[in-house]
């Protein structure tokens, strides 16, 4: 309530900023690391992130496939820095709920690329489509549907904080 | 009819889940009650500020902990593949170890449905739940 | 700290509420657990040759009884408003009537997680599992 | 097992009978009868249904705004019938999960239709997205994801028989 407006920024403004941020967000969640998360992409309400193939991030010894989990962490990060995207003024966001259906396999040896895109915000919630795929968007392995809900709330801090943006802090209703 | 469930078994499952490893997951037995447990570790982190669990790391232990009740109730070796999976995000994961059991809602002859409760303080409180149809895989 | 629940609360709310009256769900209370049921009518019928009931009236059913069970949780007036709603369909509901139960998981002070179960035979054996999150309209 | 496989449809035999089909559905729903669903159009893996708006099915006498229930019930049979129409031989699909979020109020007086478009199908299993709207398509009021699985197993009759086909049994894993 007592914070101060930033300055409203231009759309030019805006996407350079998101180009600070997105690398920093990636590049700044350490479970995003250990799973090897690479930052692709960002424009206003839309994210690519990366995950390169890793025999550690593996689901069945058998199949060789990577496990639905790591696609599952891969698609709720893209889908929050899509959500935090959209926001005019850069606020944290948590993940209320995420949807993910599974459609194939990935193939094994192939890195996967998440592609999300918001198509709907209101004052303090963002809607989010994703899918993974292996190399052919047309032929994902995975598709998601989330929602985001900004975070803070009376204490939030003025723009351009880094440091408190992380977008997956699961953290709702407060 | 309860099926047979021992450590062993357990183990057994997860050996052949490089990404459970990974996450440190380990099974915990009451009788033929499974809840497994993901301990904390600096790199299951999402946000370093708020030092929040990964909401990615809590889904995947989730999913997890579904796959391997699935093979144990269905004494099947082969893994059943999720489907269709939906994550409720509840309360923040806090940097301290998190549990997980798995119920069977309903077990069909190709799909069954599962929820997952995963919680840090308390099974009334939980942080998040999961509920999902996962495709059964026939052994050959 | 339990909300105050009585017939007449419940009522009045789902006079509020005409597709409840239209799917003719009528309260069930039992000290202060809220049960609602719909009972079986020709039209909620989805599949006349399997005689099998349509999900989505069954959906419909357990969103009324979610947006209802938060209402009075929150003596609040105004209904909660469905945001993200996840439905799985476990059984063939039957041509009899429907039992559902809501229970609030996650109360926030915006926004809530429910989970409805809905049965025909047994608690036990759900036919539908929804479960939500639901942004709260503050009374003005 | 025993069945005789049905003769291979062409494009436009298939398209054909999807015409007669998608009527056939949406006039042999009861429930979807009592809603007012008016079966709009249908293509090999997408149709489109409609409701008009009926205040009986309103969901709050304060804002006049239809049931979100109501607009579930659409979302899930219009999905259904684009999980049907994917498949190359017409077979019965039951739901096996669907979810939705509501991004905003449908005006009062406004029609809702939904369009559902099925991304993906298996040999058993159909995945399907849908909106609805209420005059925009791109201003939904609701979106949604769905996973469908095709019922009838060993006793799967052969194509053509219309009264067996209706897409919403909530029939799992037989």
């Amino acid at each position: 309530m007592t914070d101060t407006q930033p300055k409203k920024k231009t759309k030019e403004e805006r996407l350079t900023w998101l180009w600070e941020l997105g690398p920093m967000m990636v590049g700044g969640t350490p479970h995003g690391i250990a799973l090897g998360f690479r930052f692709v992409a960002i424009d206003i309400g839309s994210a690519t992130i990366a995950m390169d193939y890793n025999p550690k991030l593996i689901g069945d010894t058998e199949t060789r496939v990577m496990a639905g989990g790591a696609v599952t962490a891969l698609l709720d990060q893209t889908s929050g820095l899509a959500a935090m995207s959209a926001f005019e003024q850069t606020v944290p966001v948590a993940t209320l709920d995420l949807r993910i259906d599974y459609m194939r396999a990935a193939e094994p040896g192939k890195n996967i690329i998440a592609e999300a895109r918001c198509y709907k915000t209101t004052r303090n919630v963002a809607f989010v489509r994703a899918i993974a795929h292996d190399g052919d968007p047309d032929n994902p392995v995975a598709s998601s549907q989330a929602v985001f809900m900004t975070t803070g709330g009376g204490s939030r801090k003025p723009d351009l904080t880094p440091d408190a943006l992380t977008a997956d802090t699961k953290e709702t209703g407060q | 009819m309860s099926p047979e469930i021992n450590e062993a078994a357990i183990a057994a499952q997860l050996d052949k889940i490089p990404y459970a490893k990974f996450l440190g997951i380990r099974p915990l037995l009451m009788g033929n009650e499974l809840t497994m447990v993901m301990p904390y570790a600096d790199d299951i982190i999402g946000n370093p500020v708020l030092k929040a669990l990964h909401g990615g790391a809590v889904s995947a232990f989730m999913e997890v902990t579904a796959i391997v009740q699935l093979s144990l109730e269905n004494k099947s070796a082969r893994f059943a593949k999720p489907v269709g999976v939906n994550i409720d995000y509840l309360r923040r994961g806090r940097p301290k170890d998190t549990y997980a059991r798995a119920v069977i809602m309903r077990q069909g002859s190709r799909v069954s449905n599962v929820q997952v409760r995963a919680w840090q303080d308390s099974f009334d409180t939980p942080i998040t739940v999961l509920h999902g149809h996962f495709m059964l895989t026939r052994d050959k």
